[in-house]
């Protein structure tokens, strides 16, 4: 036998593949991975101690930047979470813009995340048609919020504005075209033999092993567990929708990837629904220009994001600021799994999970 | 495996640990105070016999004289939850840590290291996982200033 | 059968080859960008009450501005506002929060700038504001005076052209063809009524320049007509 | 037409020897004018397949493609070569630089030598060489060593694991290649390529050796390394495998060689199983050069749709399928001969 060595290669902190600032090394033994070893902390920004110097809506564009390709839903969470510690009511059509704002986001996040597994396998045409695709869904930010990316359009006790004339054509055409958009990735890409080989078995998470470590949102319903916040504890008006939960079988990352496609046609299902429902009315509850909530009241907010559950841990002291602001945030736990689902693959796996967990670092490293 | 109830299992969970452990509530949630050295018992209890398998979220507060760890569990599929306090004073901050129960601990405990200050014991691999190696303090303590921009 | 999948991928993508390409062309095309798009922050100092709103609402320290005490009147008097903009997270709670509308996002977001210091913004208090404050004339009522007039003027432009035009401009040819000009379209009408009541050179100015235009096609349309063996004129 | 640049050349050579010249020399003088148009040409058509393949991937995704420089941005990449030329040279201070600085060069000299078979036309190439087929494959299978140069030289673990594979792929996949033509050489019973040409006057070898055709098709995309087996690039994973160290020139060499490679492929996929020059109307050096950018046009439009292949499925497809095919491939074209003889049709 020839003697071999083990060897480390380090992918990131910059490299294609890694989606922001990543750090993976990888413990190799030629092509097989012994381990990994992931290293975080390249996009911190200290957001939790910030917030306890912010007032809690100064606090809200900062919420937009930790998952800022779903940029809507992590502002959800946290106006959420005030609204709970102060008991504000949110009136009707500002639920369901907020509904509909949250799976738009939801679509465009889980969008990137399949584009972003195309490029990295290879597939760059999958990804300009992912692009493509969420491009609309920037447009209808800008016509409503005023910024594509970063809109901080939700807002403590409703939205920051109505929504305009445009808006409820643009939405519907999109709606309707998301078959159409789903046809495309499964015949560009899953259907394709060489993209199933390269997923099919890869990255194997098997449900016990999710829930030990805490991975939720779609990469825990691919392991097969029907676990999704907007069914399971519903926020907002989530109850009065009618959707269902896409679960994959295997917990590979096939089953991943497939998920987070077949998630996008059931936001479409809960965006007709919700145009169909939604009422006349406010958009903005009346709240107090200073947000002071009783001392010592605390609150753990937590709600279905693109890539999970999405925490917001508010400590009040009875100031206009928060006295202690937790994030839990699902990209930070289930990249856990990583060196988990990655050992005994071949060095083309690591890119492969990586993408299929769908880490976003701005919410990991916080 | 008897339908959960969460009255009874405060009261089995009163009368396995006593004063150790005191129950409260809030608005939203059901709170257990444990005393620290009674945690991971207590945890134990939690995960196998009234089935919350997944710790949520772990964080810490700073209280000035003392730390309070803050563990949010749920059970999936059945949503029960439940709030577990316990607080370690400042000049002693040690807590076991709960990586042997759950996975999950492993990155959140680091984090509360790293940002807070607070000691695990039994953790593998207890080093800073957001800052730096060489940073120096816990920023997320009260007495940590941050620097304004000039 | 294995390939079928791979044959699909093939047909999209050669579908997608003869579709239309979606580029936008950004530095020539400029982007239609949606009304409520916020691209640069701007602030109209006439407007501002030095209330402080903007200051206290902003998340990141990006807006400060200086006041004085005035003798006159307790009004404060603002000297000068800045925007360090190298800051700005666009949220527009600033915006959102000024009482009375002296912030405003334009649709200008080409932003970059060499350095460090052109970014950030400082308006002084403009030369001639302490005068017109004394007056008090009222701009909006002003504002309401003019508007009535320039519907006066745009009716009276559409029902007897010829007339209200030779106030305007002399000769008779290019009086009816701006005549003519006006009745066949809105918007040149609402152009010249409107100028003609703000500043009447101006207006001079743009009517011969309609005028030379209108010209300039007649003359080409009379080429083409003679080629195609129309010889009327 | 059709004699058009062999009359070009013997006006240009009787014009020397009218000027006084010894017909030696105005031999070896044409010889020489001969290789800087072949080099210009070899560049200028690259310069334009890098512009296409831009532009047509581009019309695949729905964009435009380079669209500033001049018209439908052709200059796009004559801006671009003329930026690399001008980069700053780095070379690694711990890199082996001998080896470093020479496998570019010795990437595009292979590269550029397998045109001197291919025939271009009717009676047009270089040599006209009784194992041209041959020639043809061996040389080929020497841009491998470049890229080991290439990936040993930069000292780099990327590189090493880049130039690793493209080993094992490119060592793997020869055998498939060549065992392909085998079954276009037993009906011909010649390796030279102008025989193979002649011999398709009726019927092309796409009819008669469709296996063979795919199965060269495959392993020549993989002794390309084009997509999905760009695996010595692989920029996602390898962030550029073999070519991550290099910079300016030297790194637009390794493109260089790529495209002049991916002509000389197709060319000679042209001229196996296409008919090669044959063709109605057209002049035959024509004819050539429309067959081979056909296949270069289904080669972008396979890189642009696929995904990248895994290294380990990579291997086992050469050696569980492509081989057995291409092995039962020249099995069944043995029958087939033997068949035809028997019932007299040939």
């Amino acid at each position: 036998m020839l003697e071999t060595d083990i060897y480390t290669v380090n992918v990131g902190p910059i490299h294609p593949s890694t989606h922001g600032g990543l750090h993976v090394e990888a413990i190799m033994d030629g092509e097989i991975i012994q381990d990994v070893v992931v290293h975080l902390g390249y996009v911190h920004r200290s957001v939790e101690k910030i917030a306890e110097g912010k007032t809690y809506q100064q606090f809200v564009p900062y919420t937009a930047r930790l998952d800022y390709l779903a940029t809507n839903l992590p502002v959800l969470g946290y106006c959420q979470a005030v609204e709970k510690l102060l008991g504000i009511e949110v009136p009707e059509r500002a639920e369901y813009i907020r509904v509909i704002m949250a799976e738009l986001s939801r679509i465009a996040s889980h969008q990137i995340a399949i584009s972003a597994t195309g490029i990295d396998l290879g597939a760059t045409t999958g990804l300009m048609y992912g692009m493509r695709d969420r491009e609309r869904i920037m447009n209808i930010f800008e016509m409503t919020g005023g910024q594509r990316l970063l809109s901080s359009y939700i807002r403590i006790g409703g939205v920051a504005a109505d929504i305009p004339d445009e808006f409820i054509p643009a939405v519907k055409s999109l709606v309707q075209d998301i078959p159409r958009m789903m046809e495309e990735y499964n015949g560009l890409m899953t259907g394709n033999e060489i993209w199933a080989a390269r997923m099919e078995g890869v990255g194997i998470l098997a449900p016990e092993t999710a829930i030990q470590y805490g991975v939720t949102g779609p990469n825990l319903r691919a392991s097969g567990i029907a676990y999704d916040l907007r069914k399971a504890e519903p926020y907002g008006i989530y109850d009065r929708f009618d959707f269902d939960l896409p679960l994959g079988k295997r917990g590979d990352s096939l089953d991943r990837w497939q998920v987070r496609i077949d998630e996008i046609g059931q936001s479409g299902r809960i965006i007709e629904q919700a145009l169909k429902a939604m009422p006349e009315g406010e958009i903005k509850a009346k709240v107090p220009k200073v947000l002071k909530p009783a001392a010592g009241k605390e609150v753990y907010h937590r709600i279905e994001s693109a890539k999970g559950e999405l925490g917001y841990y508010i400590v009040s002291d009875g100031s206009s600021k928060p006295y202690r602001l937790h994030v839990r945030a699902p990209s930070f736990i289930n990249l856990m799994v990583l060196p988990v689902i990655c050992r005994g693959g071949v060095f083309q796996d690591i890119i492969t999970n990586i993408a299929t967990l769908d880490p976003i670092l701005g919410e990991s490293d916080r | 495996m008897q339908e959960f109830s969460l009255e009874r299992m405060i009261q089995e969970l009163e009368g396995l640990l006593g004063d150790k452990v005191r129950t409260g509530s809030d608005q939203f949630f059901t709170v257990l105070y444990i005393d620290p050295a009674a945690l991971t018992i207590l945890m134990g209890k939690l995960r196998d016999e009234y089935g919350f398998n997944h710790l949520a979220n772990l964080t810490s507060v700073d209280y000035g004289e003392e730390f309070e760890m803050v563990y949010h569990l749920y059970s999936i599929p059945d949503n029960n939850k439940v709030l577990v306090k316990t607080r370690v004073p400042r000049t002693l901050a040690e807590l076991d840590s709960l990586i042997s129960l759950w996975p999950t601990a492993d990155w959140q405990e680091r984090e509360v290291y790293d940002l807070m200050g607070i000691k695990f014991k039994g953790h593998p691999n207890l080093v800073r996982v957001l800052l730096p190696e060489d940073f120096e303090g816990h920023p997320l303590r009260k007495d940590y200033l941050m620097g304004g921009r000039k | 059968m294995k390939g079928q999948g791979l044959i699909k991928g093939l047909g999209i993508t050669l579908k997608h080859f003869f579709q239309k390409e979606i580029t936008e062309q950004y530095p020539d095309v400029m982007p239609e960008l949606a009304p409520r798009f916020r691209g640069c922050l701007r602030f109209q100092f006439e407007k501002c009450i030095a209330c402080g709103i903007c200051v206290n609402n902003c998340p990141n320290d990006v807006l400060s501005f200086e006041t004085e005490k005035s003798d006159k009147s307790k009004k404060k008097k603002l000297l000068s506002y800045s925007i360090d903009f190298q800051y700005c997270m666009f949220c527009n709670l600033c915006v959102e929060g000024c009482p009375t509308n002296c912030l405003y996002f334009d649709h200008d977001f080409e932003l970059s700038s060499f350095e460090r210091e052109d970014i950030k913004m400082i308006y002084l208090r403009p030369e001639g504001l302490d005068e017109a404050e004394d007056s008090q004339a009222e701009p909006e009522e002003q504002e309401d005076k003019e508007q009535k007039q320039i519907e006066a003027m745009l009716k009276a432009l559409q029902k007897n052209p010829q007339k209200v035009l030779s106030r305007l401009l002399e000769g008779e040819e290019d009086i009816n063809i701006l005549s003519e000009l006006i009745q066949s379209d809105q918007k040149t009408a609402g152009k010249i009524a409107e100028l003609m009541i703000k500043d009447k050179e101006k207006a001079l100015k743009v009517a011969r320049g309609f005028i030379n235009k209108e010209k300039k096609n007649r003359a080409q349309q009379e080429m083409d007509g003679g080629k195609g063996g129309d010889n009327d004129v | 037409m059709e004699a058009l640049f062999i009359n070009l050349a013997e006006a240009f050579t009787g014009w020397m020897i009218r000027l006084g010249l010894n017909p030696a020399w105005a031999e070896s003088i044409l010889l020489l004018v001969k290789w800087i148009i072949v080099i210009t040409i070899i560049t200028v058509n690259i310069i334009i397949l890098i512009w296409l393949e831009r532009k047509i991937s581009a019309f695949f995704q729905e964009r435009l493609g380079p669209n500033r420089l001049g018209p439908f941005g052709i200059f796009q990449t004559v801006a671009d070569a003329i930026k690399l030329l001008t980069k700053e040279d780095i070379v690694p201070s711990a890199a082996d630089k001998l080896i470093f600085k020479t496998a570019p060069m010795f990437f595009i000299v292979v590269a550029v030598m397998l045109y001197t078979v291919i025939p271009m036309g009717k009676d047009m190439e270089v040599i006209n060489l009784n194992i041209g087929l041959l020639f043809f494959i061996s040389v080929g299978s020497l841009s491998t060593i470049a890229l080991l140069m290439a990936g040993w030289g930069s000292n780099n673990k990327w590189s090493l694991m880049g130039a690793v594979r493209s080993v094992a792929q490119m060592v793997s996949y020869e055998i498939p290649l060549a065992f392909s033509l085998l079954g276009v050489v037993m009906i011909t019973g010649s390796l030279n390529l102008q025989d193979i040409v002649a011999a398709q006057d009726k019927w092309w070898f796409i009819v008669l050796q469709p296996i063979a055709f795919i199965t060269y098709f495959i392993a020549a995309t993989a002794e390309l390394n084009r997509g999905p087996f760009d695996m010595p690039e692989a920029e996602q994973e390898l962030t550029g495998g073999a070519y991550t160290e290099y910079t300016g020139m030297r790194w637009a060499l390794f493109f260089l060689a790529e495209y002049t490679n991916l002509v000389a492929v197709s060319a000679l996929m042209a001229t196996v199983f296409l008919g090669g020059w044959q063709g109605p109307w057209l002049p035959s050096w024509l004819w050539i050069i429309i067959k081979t950018y056909a296949v270069i046009l289904v080669f972008f439009w396979v890189k642009w749709t696929f995904p990248r292949i895994r290294m380990d499925h990579l291997m086992s497809f050469s050696w569980k399928v492509l081989v057995p095919v291409s092995l039962g491939n020249i099995l069944l074209t043995g029958a087939g001969i033997y068949f035809c003889r028997w019932m007299g049709w040939c």
